[in-house]
C-alpha cells in the first residue's frame, strides 16, 4: 500500500511539472528557422515532395543509419535470448490444436503477394507519400506474419532474411560511402539526378536507399516475430 | 477547403477522450487480452489524432507499427506463455480469480 | 480558446501519467510492458502536438500544396522525423523487454514481479 | 500449362494492382512495377489471385459480370433486412448454426461462395468442413440441410459455378 | 451545374454510408450474442463504407482509383476476419444466446470427438 | 454558392454520424462482456476509423492522406485474425 502511495505522490509531482509546461506553451505562428530552411529548400535541394522524408534521409541520414543499426542489435539480441539457456518450453503439441481452416488458408495466400506488393509501394513512393521504409518494412513484416499464421508448419527461411538483411544494410552504407566520393558528402543523395519533383524517379538516391531500408527493416521485424512465436528453431526440428 | 474548424475540434475531443478510456481500460482490465486490445485501441485511436495535427507520415508509422507490429508481438508472447501451461498471464497477479468470469474461456 | 495542439497534448501527458502509473503500480511483467507501450504513445503525442501549428497542413508537397507556397502553409517536419524513429525504436524495445520477460517466465514460471528476488537489496 | 497460366495470372493481378495504386502510367512506375511484380511472382509461385482459375470463356465473363450485379443488390438487401431487424424494439431473432452443402470445387470459388454469404441477408460463414458449410443464419427457417442449401447458397452457386467450376 | 450535381450526389452517398455505420453499431450494442454482433458489424461496416468511399469520389472524382481500391480490399478482407472470428469465437465456446434454435456445428463436433475437449 | 451549402451541411451530417457510430462501438468495446465481443468492436473501430480518414483527406482537401486508410484496411484483417487465432489457441 505504501508503494502505491509514493507512486501516486511521485505522479503529483511529474503532473504538477506537466501542467506547467502545457500552461506556459505558446503556439509558434510561424516556422522556427531549422523548419523554415527545411520547408524552402528541400524541393530544390533533394527534390523530394516529402519534406519528412527528406529529413529522415538525407539531412538527418547518419541518425536514420544509427537508427537501422539500433534495430538490427535489437533484433539480434531477441533472438539471442531466446535462444540461449534451457530447451524451450514444452509446447502444445500440434496435433491439438485446432486446424488452420480452409477459408484463412485460401485467404492468406490470395493476399499475401498484394500485402507484399502494398509494402513495397509504401517504400518506394517513400519520398512522394507518408510512406516510407519502415512502415514498408512493417507491411511486409505483416504479410510474412500473414504466410506464418495460415501455414504454421511453414518455415520461415533465416537463411534468407540474414542474407537479405545484410546485404540492404552494405549496399545501404555502400551508398552513402559512394555519396562522399562523387557528391559532396556521406549519403549525399545527389548520387543520381534529382529529377523532377513528384516523378516516381526523383530525389537522388532516396528511393533507394528507402527501399534498402524497407527490406532491411522488414526482414528484421519478420526475423523478431518468428522468434517470438512458438515456431522457432527447436520446434521444427521436432517436427521434421 | 471550408471552414470546418468546429467538426476538427470535434473530432478531436472525441479521439481524446476515446484514447483516454482504452488506456484506463488496459491499465485495469482483469483480463490479459483485453489489456493488449486496448492498448492497441490507444495507438489506433493515436494515429487517427496524428493525421488530425497533419503528420501522415507518423500516423502511417503508428498504425503500421505501434499499433499493428506491437500488438502481434504482446499475443505471440502471451500464447506462448499461455502454451506453457501457466496461466498467469490470463490473470492479475493480486487477485486469483480474475479473469476467470469473462465470457469466453480463454 | 484551446488549440488542437494543446488539447492533443494534455491527452498525450495524462497518457504519459496512466501509462507511469501502471507501470508503478502493476506487478505483472507483461501489464508493465503495456503500460509502458501507452506511455510511449503519450510522448509520441506530446512531441507532434508541439510542432503543430493552427490552419497548415502536412508538410509533402503536392497539388494541393505547391512549393512556392510551402513556408506559408506547412508544419514543422523536425518532429515528425523524430517521432518517427522513436515509434520505431519504441517497437524494438517492447520486444526487447517481451524476450525478456519470456525468459523470465521460463526460469521462474511466474510474471510476479515480486517474486524475482535476485538481486533485491 | 496451367502453371504457366497460374504464374502470369498471378503476375497481371499483381500488376494491375501496382498499376491502381499508383494512379499512374508514366514509365518508370511500369518498370518498377514490373520488376516488383515478376519478383513477387517468383517468390510465391503457389499462391493464388483472384482470377487464377476464373475460366477464361466469354460465358464464365459474362457470368461475373452478372454476379457483381447480383451480389451488390444482395449486399443492399441485407442491410436493409439488418436495419428491419435492428431498429424493430423487439429484436425479432431466432439464431441459429444450420449445415450447407456446396458443389464448387475450387479454392477460391469456395472463398467467394463464403465470402457472399457473409455479406448477404441474415448469414453469416462459421466454418467448413470439406463440401459442407455451417452457417450462422440470424432468422433460421428451417434446420434441413436442403431447404437451408436452397435459401443461402444456391444464389451465388449459380453464377460461381459458370465462373470457377 | 455538373459539379454541383455531383458533389449533392456525393453528400448523400456520404451520409448515407454514415447511416449504415451508424447502424452497424447499433446492432453491435443491440445484438444478444457474439455471431449476431459479428453479423451486424460485418455487413453493416462494409456497405458504410463503401457508400462513404463512393460519396467521396464523387465530392473529389481525382481520388476515384485510390478510394475504389480501398473500398475492393475492404470487400475481401473484412468478411474473410468475421468468418476466421466466428469460428474462433465458437472454438472457444462462446456464449450464445438463448434465442438460439439449432447448433449443427456443435453437433457435429461433439460427434466428431466425443470427450468433446476441441476448444 | 447554395449547392456548395447544402454538400458541406451533408458532411457535417455524415461526420455526426460517423461519430455517433464510433460512440456506440467504443461502448461495445468498454462493455464486453467476452474477448470476443471487444475483437468486433475493435474492428468495427477500426473499420469506422477508415471512414473517417477517408473524411479528414476530404476536409483537409489532402489525396495523400488516402494511403494510411489502406494501411489500416490491412491492419484491422491482420488483427482480428491474429487475435482470432489465439482465441481459438492455435497461435
Amino acid at each position: 500500500m505504501i508503494k502505491r502511495a509514493i507512486a501516486l505522490l511521485l505522479l503529483l509531482a511529474v503532473g504538477a511539472l506537466f501542467a506547467s509546461l502545457l500552461a506556459g506553451y505558446v503556439p509558434d505562428s510561424e516556422l522556427n528557422q531549422t523548419a523554415r530552411y527545411y520547408a524552402e529548400r528541400t524541393a530544390g535541394d533533394i527534390g523530394a515532395a516529402n519534406i519528412v522524408t527528406a529529413i529522415v534521409v538525407t539531412y538527418r541520414g547518419l541518425d536514420t543509419l544509427g537508427e537501422v543499426t539500433v534495430l538490427f542489435i535489437t533484433a539480434a539480441i531477441v533472438g539471442l535470448v531466446l535462444a540461449q539457456g534451457q530447451p524451450a518450453l514444452p509446447h502444445t503439441p500440434r496435433q491439438l490444436r485446432p486446424p488452420v481452416g480452409e477459408l484463412l488458408t485460401t485467404g492468406s495466400r490470395m493476399l499475401t503477394p498484394l500485402i507484399l506488393l502494398l509494402g513495397v509501394y509504401v517504400f518506394v513512393n517513400g519520398h512522394l507519400t507518408p510512406g516510407g521504409g519502415f512502415q514498408g518494412g512493417a507491411i511486409i513484416a505483416s504479410g510474412m506474419l500473414l504466410l506464418l499464421l495460415a501455414d504454421p508448419l511453414k518455415h520461415f527461411s533465416h537463411q534468407l532474411i540474414s542474407v537479405l538483411e545484410s546485404l540492404s544494410g552494405l549496399l545501404f552504407v555502400g551508398i552513402g560511402v559512394l555519396g562522399v566520393l562523387f557528391a559532396s558528402g556521406f549519403l549525399d543523395n545527389r548520387l543520381l539526378p534529382i529529377g523532377n519533383l513528384g516523378e516516381l524517379f526523383s530525389a537522388g538516391v532516396i528511393p533507394v536507399i528507402y527501399s534498402l531500408i524497407g527490406l532491411k527493416v522488414g526482414a528484421e521485424f519478420s526475423s523478431m516475430l518468428a522468434n517470438l512465436s512458438e515456431i522457432d528453431k527447436t520446434d521444427k526440428t521436432e517436427e521434421t | 477547403m471550408m471552414s470546418m474548424s468546429p467538426l476538427i475540434t470535434g473530432i478531436t475531443v472525441l479521439l481524446c477522450v476515446t484514447m483516454l478510456g482504452a488506456a484506463v481500460v488496459a491499465i485495469r482490465a482483469k483480463a490479459m487480452p483485453i489489456a493488449i486490445l486496448a492498448a492497441g485501441l490507444v495507438s489506433l485511436v493515436a494515429s487517427i489524432l496524428f493525421l488530425v495535427l497533419a503528420s501522415p507520415d507518423v500516423a502511417m508509422t503508428e498504425a503500421a507499427i505501434g499499433s499493428g507490429l506491437t500488438t502481434f508481438l504482446f499475443f505471440f508472447v502471451l500464447a506462448r506463455i499461455r502454451a506453457a501451461g501457466h496461466d498467469d498471464a490470463e490473470m492479475d497477479a493480486d487477485s486469483p480469480d480474475g479473469g476467470k468470469n469473462d465470457g469466453v474461456r480463454t | 480558446m484551446i488549440s488542437l495542439a494543446q488539447m492533443a497534448m494534455a491527452t498525450g501527458f495524462i497518457l504519459i501519467l496512466i501509462g507511469f502509473y501502471g507501470a508503478l503500480t502493476q506487478r505483472n511483467l507483461l501489464r508493465m510492458i503495456v503500460a509502458f507501450s501507452i506511455a510511449d504513445a503519450g510522448v509520441n503525442i506530446v512531441i507532434v502536438a508541439i510542432g503543430h501549428m493552427r490552419g497548415r497542413t502536412a508538410p509533402i508537397i503536392d497539388a494541393a500544396v505547391p512549393v512556392a507556397d510551402a513556408v506559408a502553409r506547412v508544419i514543422d517536419p523536425v518532429p515528425q522525423a523524430l517521432v518517427l524513429t522513436a515509434i520505431v525504436i519504441g517497437v524494438g524495445v517492447t520486444a526487447l523487454m517481451l524476450a525478456y520477460a519470456l525468459k523470465l517466465h521460463e526460469r521462474k514460471r511466474t510474471l510476479d514481479i515480486a517474486r524475482f528476488t535476485e538481486l533485491k537489496w | 500449362m496451367t502453371w504457366t497460366r497460374d504464374l502470369s495470372m498471378l503476375f497481371a493481378t499483381l500488376f494491375g494492382f501496382w498499376v491502381l495504386l499508383n494512379g499512374s502510367l508514366a514509365a518508370d512506375v511500369l518498370l518498377v512495377g514490373l520488376i516488383t511484380a515478376l519478383i513477387i511472382t517468383l517468390l510465391f509461385r503457389n499462391s493464388l489471385a483472384v482470377v487464377s482459375e476464373l475460366r477464361m470463356t466469354p460465358r464464365a465473363l459474362m457470368t461475373t459480370l452478372g454476379y457483381v450485379f447480383f451480389f451488390a443488390r444482395e449486399l443492399v438487401k441485407s442491410n436493409l433486412n439488418l436495419a428491419r431487424i435492428v431498429l424493430s424494439p423487439a429484436l425479432p431473432l431466432n439464431p441459429g448454426i444450420v449445415k450447407v452443402r456446396t458443389r464448387l470445387k475450387s479454392r477460391m470459388g469456395r472463398l467467394l461462395l463464403a465470402n457472399s454469404i457473409t455479406l448477404t441477408p441474415g448469414t453469416l460463414t462459421v466454418d467448413i468442413d470439406g463440401e459442407w458449410l455451417y452457417i450462422h443464419w440470424v432468422t433460421v427457417d428451417s434446420a434441413d440441410i436442403e431447404v437451408a442449401t436452397a435459401a443461402i447458397v444456391s444464389g451465388f452457386e449459380e453464377y460461381l459455378e459458370v465462373m470457377y467450376g | 451545374m455538373m459539379a454541383s450535381l455531383l458533389s449533392v450526389i456525393g453528400g448523400v452517398l456520404l451520409v448515407a454510408g454514415a447511416a449504415f455505420l451508424l447502424l452497424g453499431g447499433l446492432g453491435l450494442v443491440r445484438m444478444p450474442d457474439v455471431f449476431n454482433r459479428i453479423q451486424a458489424g460485418t455487413k453493416a461496416t462494409t456497405l458504410g463504407t463503401l457508400l462513404s468511399l463512393a460519396g467521396i469520389a464523387c465530392l473529389q472524382p481525382a481520388w476515384t482509383l485510390k478510394l475504389a481500391l480501398i473500398g475492393l480490399f475492404i470487400l475481401f478482407t473484412n468478411p474473410l476476419s468475421s468468418q476466421v472470428l466466428a469460428r474462433a469465437a465458437h472454438r472457444a465456446g462462446a456464449d450464445k444466446s438463448p434465442l438460439t434454435a439449432v447448433d449443427l456445428l456443435a453437433k457435429d463436433q461433439l460427434a466428431d470427438d466425443p470427450k468433446g475437449d476441441r476448444a | 454558392m447554395a449547392e456548395f451549402f447544402v454538400s458541406e451541411s451533408l458532411i457535417y451530417l455524415a461526420a455526426i454520424l460517423i461519430g455517433l457510430a464510433f460512440l456506440l462501438a467504443l461502448f461495445r468495446f468498454l462493455k464486453g462482456p467476452s474477448t470476443a465481443d471487444r475483437v468486433v468492436a475493435f474492428d468495427v473501430l477500426t473499420i469506422i476509423g477508415i471512414t473517417a480518414i477517408a473524411l479528414l483527406a476530404l476536409l483537409e482537401g489532402r489525396g495523400i492522406y488516402l494511403d494510411v486508410a489502406l494501411v489500416y484496411a490491412l491492419l484491422s484483417f491482420l488483427g482480428v485474425i491474429v487475435i482470432a487465432r489465439y482465441l481459438e489457441r492455435g497461435l
